[in-house]
């Protein structure tokens, strides 16, 4: 637990984050005519640097910061360079959309990078105050980002739904952090989780657990607090929306993997913590919604929405099965979102480039018109659906296997539940491909692709199509990751003490599993 | 013994060479290619049978055996077949039936189809059917057999619908296929219950006492399932066994039979062969009459050892053979078409040799079957030159062609002779034996089988004085008309001498030549086992021998009164029954004899094959027909089933889905409040819930 | 009767309760706004009262002020983009600003 | 800075260069895998890169390494940058060809595994990947060049022909599960994913040897029968050999990940060949095949993950240890399922998990109840398509049962096996009467597959040598001869551009040499014995009917009703009156070169296949015994005594 002045050496990678963001408004400032390449360019380099940093002061155990206001564990350095990496695309994204960048580029910059500065703080919670700060910067930031394009009413309407929705959503998950201040008697994790093992007033527990979730399921858009997403992906520029199904979902994952992991006891006072059935309702609720309300879109950012809203469930069933196996799978699982979903909005992007617009009706006869951008969304489209040996397939399934390693019935319901859904969402998928390919176009002329959206397709769908091939270092980075923060189911793996650990996890999971 | 499979090769090469390049070999060198080419390969088979014929005579009676093993065709432990020939007495009777009648019948065909345009076509499935008849025959295991079994249908198929592009011709093959399936589903179970009947026995008897035995492992080679239920404990141990509550020989039995039934056409599978009329004679005659047709009795006596196991089998088959022969020969009577008379007449006869084999009457059942092969072929080829010389097949439609055809008329004369049952013709020795074995079984079947006998003599004379007797149908008929070509009538000529001296050759009964007829040396061996006690009553053969020589004559002298010539009084009597109907109608009627006839006799014959007649095309046809249109109606109704119920409940799980999706969509209704209702419903939402679970 | 943290928790849910309800019913979206902040300030109550009776520390006190903060963040923002949505709409009824719609 | 590195590792390998990570302090071993070609010894030598000295406790060999020896396995300390020598040792024993197993370096804590191969075959890796080198070729083809396109698909799928036939060939007919190996030959085993312990494993034994010569021998036909297409041809041809390979390494796979993965991998193709290029209702064939298909696929999935989590720990191919194993030949053979007397959902784990497994290949077979995706597929698909997809997919089914219900759950199978016999009997039945009440070809010939293949399931239900053997052929057969009906119906469609039954007639007078070709693959569907769809049908009632007695009754009544559809069908298309309809509008030529080139080689198969079926029975038995011998003598459910 490091004071103030020590902190800052470990919290580098966030300040140069920051000074990015002075520096490309400064700049901006002083140039006459503004050039959207220099911002970027500056942009890309503050965020290597950034991303630099976080390696170098990488270390194998995590320790608090600002005492104990924020952690610098292996888990947070993945989510940064995570956030990294999702900014850097979202920035080669937007160079050529003019939906975000004609008017004012250096000012949709320094949005994202502040948004990236929000999430790396969110990623490293261990309390209650950065929670809520960090989640609220993110918050503001996307408000106006959703409301970027000055001219489109959409946009506008976007924004406004977005900030009234945030708001209630961050109000109600502030009257939540508030019961647990006052049964903790302070604001951080590890402390709410001793004094809700103690205390004997379970119910408020819950209430209390359920009000913070208001806020933390707004952010990963889950039922029942995701009305906002469609309207809002629909509205807000395509580089925005694809921004926000990525990023801000998956630091939100993140604090739910530190609020749930780290701050609720997995044990009440009497009976186990209802917390799995809990996320199993959402989690279900989530896919279900998500996949139904998908198959009858006809606007492609809509159903994407419903796509990420759907993603955000299968996330959340292995955030359900929790343990080293459920971080895993999450963390992996948004690795490979992270390249299938920014890939799919970035063919959005390209096409809209060329003059298509976003009805799955305008995009009949793609494949003839333009074959690598339709067979880049046809593979998007089926690593989403989960078929192998796409990317998507891999992520999907350490989630089913991490429910299943669980075992007890809940889970495997939840496992059926999810496998179903992941069924049934190739229907809507397939519907964009019949687009596509199957039907005849209206205009049967070529589509121009600009170079640098082929080259980003390219460098989006070649992950999606090779992961599997790069796989184990992955998943060994990965779980080098969990090592931090679940030490005693991750210590070096020798078989006997894994089995044991195992059998302990498996009775907890199984007595809490049969209420 | 290496040369036996040259037998059964010779017509598969005819087959193959007239099938693959017979086309184009007919178009540069003519149709004489293809004649020598099938002919030839029949000549060649029949010469090779007759040696074959002749090396097994040679042999010492216990050992006339010749195996000849091509390969293995599968091996799976228990399940060991090869396809293996094997030559036995009994199969020679039948290869050299097969080869012998079947090179007549190529060479008369020869002429027959001289002008027909797909003229390499039929001697190519005629060469395939020898080829299969002899698979059939020689085959040494039940699936060798099988695929012969199968290949005469599929040929038979073939060679009925050959003028396809008529559909009644090709609906009539159809038909045939499938009778002959039903009965091989017969066959096919048969086997299987005797396989698992066979292996389930020889658990229960203890192996020490049989170590020594050789092949103790339930088997598809005939000849070891023979030596199998040879070891008495072995076949108690088998008869003891049952299927659904029934004795498992009885099935076996009548499973086989069924199968028997389909191919001889014997009731009720027998629908087949009237319509099978319609290929070309020749074909009746090889396939309807000679070969194929008796391979339901080749089966059965090939496997006497196995029927004889159930006495009660073996009685419903002898009662399903009379009734057929009687059926047949009634049915017969009224028939106007020459060849459909010919046919009901081969119904009736093959009732005889079931009637025969199920008395446990074996060599003679085989005799009937060789002689019935040649003056049935005899009488069909002489019906196919009466055809191809009148272009009609109408008996109604001649009358008078004896001057005009006399090598015809003799040999059909002969045919009719040897086929009543007349001395000194084959057909009289055979019936007769068969019916003196009836006797002794019981007199019922006895005088069935003889007023059967009758009606064959007075069907067959009926049809001989129609076609040939009395005044010539037409003016221009009788110019018309003309012999066959030589190259026809020889082989008329020639199978009516064997159907003459084939009887007494092989058959003399011991009454006359005080020793045993030569077949029942023959097939001694094969036939060794089975019952075929035949006990010294002299008198009693003579009194029966005389009888049938009665009942032939009765037939015959029946036949000739009202249709000798019929033309003369055919008019008179119809415009008389026309006009009037009542009693001065006798009056007006002169001619009291016929008269009389008419009234009592003919009329009651009339009625009798007139219902027979109808009930056959109505009721069993009928009943056939309706079992197809069962079947369609059974598949439309399946099909729909499929369609609406089956598919139509995976489709409804789609639409509920996509339904449950609009309505989704309906709650974002664009409105803010609406959302943030939302929240506060989903937090309630979730405490209740996660309480309740 | 001396105010004890009972009397604050009730009073900060009936403000909560407030809040929420005029989030959900006002058509004005500024009045919607003034809800969030209902909602915000309900919270704060919270943390400064379970600062003072169960802590006795200052942590809630600060967070109070740092949710002050952000409210007034929030607000700005909000209203720059209600004035957006009243030049697009010309009005800032809520149910007229409903074209997002399934 | 450990995790600093192993970021690097990964982005190094992102990029394109891979270096496997270090962990702490361990021991470097080189080289890194030993393979022998024939018997001899080769030296390892272990070094101690790090700066403490290292303490290693023991070297081993990996519990089921077979036919090596290790010499030296003390222990012993080795001081920084000291190295030391081992000896492994290769002898084979008579019959194996191939041997694998892994030598085990307990040190510091933490166990490194060297794997060990003898003799590993490159033959079915080739065979598997190598249409997908030809699909990439074909991408790089300029657009119009039609004739360079089919000429390298064809030379693609000729590759993989000729190995399966030299496959077949050297394949070792008495090579059986006690001889070593599981029974597998020509195998292939490679840890690929090793923190999931997921392997490469790819291997050939009784069961998949026909199928994968099948595969081939209708894949390279399927190519020869796709000359016709002319729109996008080249996406057609790369297609269809990605669909080649995925339907190859299903066969070949054995373990379960990679088993998924291929058996996914042939639902995009698929998807994209009744979608692009089928006839009218294209799109709704295609995604109803896709959607059936896929919910069957993923109940798999579920069985899989199911399976893998309650495996009991066994060691990887190099010796590493695992806690679970995807390895299909472990988890058939090395794991006592009914012993772990687990319980999912509340049933018992064995029956819940063979129930999964059974509806997900149901459907692919397709069985009763799910079949109603194969009219459709089969109408709407070109004809090459439904050649593969009748000839091969349809197999998958069975072979998915044989392989994964069979042998991995024996009690299960026994206490499921009357049910899958009388749904056989339905599938025969059922089949064959909605055959008959059909107007479309294409439809009568795909519901005539839904029949025949009810006699596998009636066949292998019956648990009797007959029975196996009657099943595996039937599969193969089956997949020759309706790939015949296929092609020929697809030749009428080229010509008279419609299927329905009703509009033909009197064809034989206009094609004959078609119209003979036409009876002949009937007469074979419709199981005249002398062909080779009597032999499977055959072996399946005599090996069935001891066991079953009424439902084989049942099974052969549909003899009849098969006979009855297919003449009816050759009646009203090939007999009977020429059709005046067509008189001025349509040219019926007769079969063109290269039609007779893809339907002689299936008719020499089948006539050969009808009277000498020794060759096919000696390829498949000894791993049928094996499987019968696993299903039904483990648990002393009384060995069927007396039965074929």
């Amino acid at each position: 637990m490091l004071d103030n002045a020590h902190s800052l050496r470990a919290f580098l990678p966030e300040l140069i984050v920051a000074g990015t963001v002075l520096a490309v408004l400064f700049v901006d400032l002083l140039a006459r005519r503004p050039h959207v390449g220099r911002a970027a360019a500056l942009t890309a380099v503050g965020l290597v640097a950034a991303g630099a940093a976080t390696v170098m002061t990488m270390r194998a155990d995590g320790y608090g910061l600002f005492f104990g206001l924020i952690a610098r564990d292996p888990l947070a350095d993945f989510f940064k360079l995570l956030f990294l990496a999702t900014n850097l695309l979202v920035v080669l994204i937007s160079l050529r959309a003019r939906e975000a960048t004609d008017e004012s580029a250096a000012e949709f910059f320094a949005l994202t990078l502040t948004t990236t500065a929000g999430m790396m703080l969110m990623a490293s919670a261990t309390d209650l105050l950065t929670a809520f700060l960090s989640l609220e910067t993110v918050s503001i930031m996307s408000y106006v980002l959703a409301g970027f394009r000055r001219r489109s009413r959409e946009s506008a309407e976007a924004a406004l739904k977005y900030v009234i929705y945030g708001g209630v959503a961050s109000g109600v998950m502030l009257y939540g952090m508030s019961l647990l201040y006052g049964l903790a008697g302070s604001t951080s994790f590890t402390a709410v989780r001793l004094a809700c093992a103690h205390t004997p007033a379970a119910a408020t527990v819950l209430l209390a657990v359920v009000l913070c979730l208001a806020g933390f399921g707004y952010k990963i858009a889950s039922v029942p607090f995701h009305m906002w997403c469609p309207d809002v992906y629909q509205g807000a520029p395509t580089p925005v929306t694809a921004f926000l199904s990525v990023g801000p979902k998956a630091a939100g994952f993140a604090l739910l993997v530190r609020f749930f992991g780290g701050s609720l006891p997995a044990e009440l006072v009497g009976a186990p913590a209802p917390w799995p059935i809990l996320l199993g309702l959402i989690a279900a609720a989530t896919m279900t919604v998500g996949n139904l309300a998908a198959l009858a879109q006809t606007n492609l950012k809509r159903l994407l929405a419903y796509s990420s809203i759907a993603h955000a469930g299968y996330v959340l069933l292995a955030l359900c099965a929790g343990g080293s196996d459920g971080t895993r799978a999450i963390l992996l699982y948004l690795v490979t979102y992270l390249f299938m979903n920014l890939g799919a909005f970035l063919v959005i992007i390209a096409v809209a480039d060329a003059g298509i617009g976003e009805e799955i009706a305008e995009w009949r006869g793609l494949g003839r018109r333009a074959p690598w951008a339709a067979v880049a969304m046809a593979i998007f489209l089926f690593s989403l659906t989960g078929l192998p040996p796409l990317a998507g397939f891999f992520g999907k399934f350490y989630v089913f296997a991490a429910l299943l390693a669980r075992g007890g019935s809940l889970m495997v319901t939840l496992a059926v539940i999810g496998i179903l859904n992941s069924a049934v969402s190739l229907y809507f998928y397939a519907r964009v491909l019949k687009a596509m390919y199957f039907e005849a176009p209206t205009v049967d002329e070529p589509l121009p692709l600009a170079r640098l959206h082929a080259a980003t397709l390219a460098l989006l769908a070649v992950p999606t199509v090779a992961l599997f091939l790069v796989w184990s270092p992955l998943q060994r980075f990965v779980d080098s990751s969990l090592g931090q923060w679940y030490p005693a189911e991750m210590r070096p793996r020798s078989a006997q003490l894994d089995r044991s650990v195992k059998r302990s996890s498996v009775q907890l999971a199984n007595t809490s599993a049969t209420k | 013994m290496g040369w036996l499979r040259y037998i059964v090769l010779l017509p598969l090469v005819g087959a193959a060479i007239n099938g693959i390049v017979g086309a184009p070999l007919e178009r540069r060198f003519g149709r004489r290619v293809i004649t020598v080419v099938a002919v030839g390969v029949m000549l060649a088979a029949a010469a090779l049978a007759i040696a074959a014929a002749v090396t097994l005579a040679a042999r010492p009676e216990h050992d006339r055996q010749i195996v000849d093993r091509l390969f293995t065709m599968i091996s799976l432990g228990r399940v060991h077949v090869d396809f293996a020939l094997a030559l036995d007495p009994l199969s020679t009777i039948m290869i050299l039936v097969i080869t012998v009648v079947g090179a007549l019948i190529h060479a008369y065909s020869a002429g027959y189809m001289a002008d027909d345009p797909s003229y390499w076509r039929y001697f190519a499935y005629l060469n395939l059917f020898v080829f299969s008849m002899l698979l059939l025959v020689l085959g040494d295991s039940f699936l060798t057999l099988f695929i012969g079994w199968e290949g005469v249908g599929l040929c038979s198929y073939l060679l009925i619908g050959f003028w396809y592009r008529e559909p009644a011709n090709a609906r009539a093959g159809m038909k045939a296929f499938i009778v002959n399936r039903v009965g091989d589903f017969g066959f096919l179970a048969g086997v299987a219950l005797l396989f698992w009947g066979l292996a389930g026995s020889w658990s229960v008897i203890d192996h020490r006492y049989y170590a020594d035995y050789p092949r103790l492992v339930p088997t598809l080679d005939l000849r070891l399932v023979h030596d199998q239920l040879a070891v008495a404990p072995f076949a108690q141990a088998f008869a003891a066994k049952t299927f659904l509550g029934a004795p498992l020989p009885l099935v076996v039995a009548l499973l086989l039979f069924l199968g028997a039934a389909g191919k001889s056409a014997q009731l009720p599978l027998y629908v087949w062969l009237p319509d099978a009329m319609a290929g070309p004679t020749p074909v009746s005659a090889l396939i309807h009459a000679a070969t194929m047709v008796t391979a339901g009795v080749y089966l059965m006596v090939r496997l006497h050892f196995l029927f004889a196991l159930s006495p009660a089998a073996m009685t419903v088959i002898a009662t399903v053979g009379v009734a057929t022969a009687l059926f047949g020969a009634i049915v017969a009577l009224f028939q106007y078409d020459l060849k459909r008379v010919l046919a009901y007449s081969t119904i009736s006869q093959l009732g005889f040799m079931f009637l025969g084999a199920a008395t446990g009457a074996w060599w003679p059942a085989m005799f009937h079957l060789v002689t019935h092969a040649c003056f049935k072929a005899c009488l069909f080829l002489g019906a196919g030159s009466v055809i191809h010389g009148t272009h009609t097949q109408d008996m109604r439609e001649m009358g008078g062609l004896a001057p005009l055809m006399p090598r015809t008329r003799w040999s059909y004369l002969v045919g009719c002779w040897a086929i009543a049952g007349f001395p000194w013709a084959a057909g009289f020795y055979s019936k007769d034996e068969i019916l003196a074995r009836a006797y002794e079984r019981s007199p019922l079947l006895w005088l069935a089988g003889a007023v059967a006998a009758m009606l064959t003599s007075f069907y067959m004379f009926r049809s001989y004085y129609l076609t040939f007797e009395g005044r010539a149908a037409s003016e221009e008929q009788r110019h018309a008309v003309h012999e066959s070509p030589r190259s026809m009538t020889w082989v008329l000529l020639a199978l009516a001498a064997a159907s003459i001296v084939v009887g007494p050759l092989v058959g003399l009964p011991e009454l006359w030549s005080g020793r045993e007829p030569l077949l029942a040396r023959w097939l001694a061996p094969v036939t060794a086992g089975a019952l075929t006690a035949t006990p010294e009553r002299r008198g009693l053969e003579l009194a029966l021998m005389f009888a049938s020589l009665v009942v032939a004559t009765v037939g015959w002298i029946a036949a000739r009164l009202l249709y000798k010539d019929l033309r003369a009084r055919e008019g008179a009597l119809a415009t008389l029954r026309s006009r009037l109907g009542g009693v001065p109608a006798l009056v007006l009627d002169g001619f009291r004899v016929d008269a009389l006839y008419d009234a009592t006799f003919v009329r009651a014959f009339g009625a009798t094959a007139r219902t027979a007649a109808w009930f056959d095309v109505h009721v069993v046809d009928g009943v056939i027909a309706a079992l197809g249109a069962l079947a369609r109606a059974a598949a439309f109704i399946t099909a729909a089933i499929d369609h609406y119920l089956v598919d139509g409940a995976v489709n409804g799980v789609a639409d509920l889905l996509l339904g449950a999706g609009r309505a989704l969509r309906r709650v974002q209704t664009g409105r803010i409040n609406n959302y943030v209702l939302g929240v506060a419903m989903g937090v309630v939402m979730l405490i209740v819930l996660t309480s309740w679970l | 009767m001396i105010i004890g943290l009972s009397h604050f928790l009730v009073v900060s849910a009936i403000l909560f309760g407030l809040g929420l309800l005029t989030v959900a019913t006002r058509r004005n979206a500024v009045a919607i706004l003034m809800g969030v902040e209902l909602i915000l300030n309900a919270a704060a109550l919270n943390f400064v009262a379970f600062s003072h009776y169960v802590e006795g520390a200052v942590t809630g006190m600060v967070f109070a002020l740092f949710i002050i903060v952000l409210a007034a963040a929030e607000a700005a923002i909000a209203l720059a983009i209600v004035l957006a949505i009243f030049r697009h709409f010309h009005s800032i009824d809520a149910n007229d600003v409903s074209t997002l719609k399934d | 800075m450990t995790r600093a590195t192993s970021f690097l590792a990964l982005l190094l390998v992102f990029l394109g260069s891979g270096t496997a990570a270090a962990d702490e302090p361990a021991v470097d071993v080189a080289p890194a895998s030993l393979s022998f070609d024939g018997p001899g010894t080769r030296t390892l030598e272990l070094r101690n890169p790090g700066g403490a000295p290292l303490v290693i406790d023991r070297v081993t060999l990996a519990p089921d390494a077979s036919g090596f020896q290790l010499t030296d396995t003390g222990p012993r300390t080795l001081q920084s940058g000291e190295r030391v020598q081992v000896a492994v040792q290769f002898t084979p024993d008579a019959r194996r060809q191939q041997a694998f197993g892994g030598l085990q370096v307990h040190a510091a804590g933490q166990v490194r595994g060297v794997p060990l191969r003898a003799g590993s075959s490159w033959l079915l890796t080739l065979l598997i990947f190598f249409p997908l080198v030809g699909a990439a070729l074909i991408l790089f083809v300029p657009t119009g060049r039609h004739a360079l396109t089919r000429a390298i698909a064809l030379a693609t799928s000729l590759v993989p022909l000729a190995a399966s036939v030299l496959m077949c060939l050297r394949f070792d007919r008495a090579f059986s599960q006690a001889t070593g190996n599981g029974g597998l030959q020509f195998i292939q085993h490679v840890v690929w994913i090793p923190s999931f312990n997921v392997e490469y494993f790819v291997g050939v034994d009784g069961l998949s040897v026909t199928m994968v010569l099948l595969t081939a021998l209708i894949s390279t036909i399927a190519v020869l029968a796709s000359f016709g297409i002319d729109k996008q041809v080249r996406g057609y041809f790369a297609l269809l050999l990605l669909l080649e390979t995925g339907m190859l390494g299903t066969f070949c796979a054995l373990d379960f990940f990679l088993f998924y993965i291929f058996w996914e991998l042939m639902l995009l193709p698929m998807y994209f060949l009744i979608g692009i290029w089928g006839g009218t209702r294209k799109e709704y064939a295609a995604i109803k095949f896709f959607l059936y298909t896929l919910v069957g696929s993923v109940l798999i999935l579920l069985a899989v993950i199911a399976l893998y989590y309650s495996s009991s720990p066994t060691t990887l191919v190099d010796g590493t240890p695992a806690r679970h194993t995807f390895d299909m030949v472990k988890l058939a053979y090395a794991n006592d399922w009914e012993g772990k007397g687990l319980s999912l959902l509340g049933f018992d784990f064995t029956k819940v998990v063979w129930v999964a497994f059974f509806i997900g290949f149901a459907i692919k077979i397709p069985m009763f109840p799910f079949h109603t995706w194969l009219p459709d597929a089969h109408v709407e698909a070109p004809t090459a398509i439904s050649v593969i997809l009748a000839g091969v997919l349809l197999k998958m089914g069975t072979y998915g049962i044989l392989r994964v219900n069979f042998a991995m759950l024996p009690l299960a199978t026994q206490w499921a096996a009357t049910t899958m016999a009388v749904f056989g009997a339905i599938n025969i039945l059922y089949g064959a009467f909605c055959a008959f009440g059909q107007r479309d070809l294409k439809k009568l010939v795909a519901y005539s597959s839904v029949s025949h293949m009810g006699y596998c399931l009636v066949g292998m239900a019956a648990f009797t040598r007959s029975g196996f053997n009657g099943a595996m052929l039937q599969m193969f057969n089956h997949g020759t001869i309706t790939a015949m009906l296929f092609l020929l119906v697809g030749v009428l469609y080229d010509r008279a551009h419609t299927r329905e039954i009703d509009r033909f007639g009197g064809m034989a007078t206009q094609m004959p040499r078609y119209a003979a070709l036409f009876g002949f693959a009937f007469m074979a569907s419709l199981g005249l014995p002398g062909l080779s769809g009597f032999i499977g049908e055959v072996l399946v009632f005599l090996g069935a009917f001891p066991v079953y007695r009424v439902i084989t009754l049942v099974a052969m009544s549909g003899v009849i009703v098969t006979a009855a559809y297919h003449l009816w069908a050759l009646q009203r298309v090939q007999l009977g009156r020429w059709n005046e309809s067509w008189r001025d509008r349509t040219i019926f030529n007769d079969l063109t070169a290269r039609e007779t080139l893809t339907l002689a080689p299936l008719a020499a198969v089948v006539l050969v296949l009808g009277f000498w079926p020794l060759p096919m029975l000696q390829l498949v038995d000894n791993g049928l015994m094996d499987l019968l011998r696993h299903v039904t003598g483990l648990h002393g459910a009384g060995t069927l005594a007396g039965l074929p």
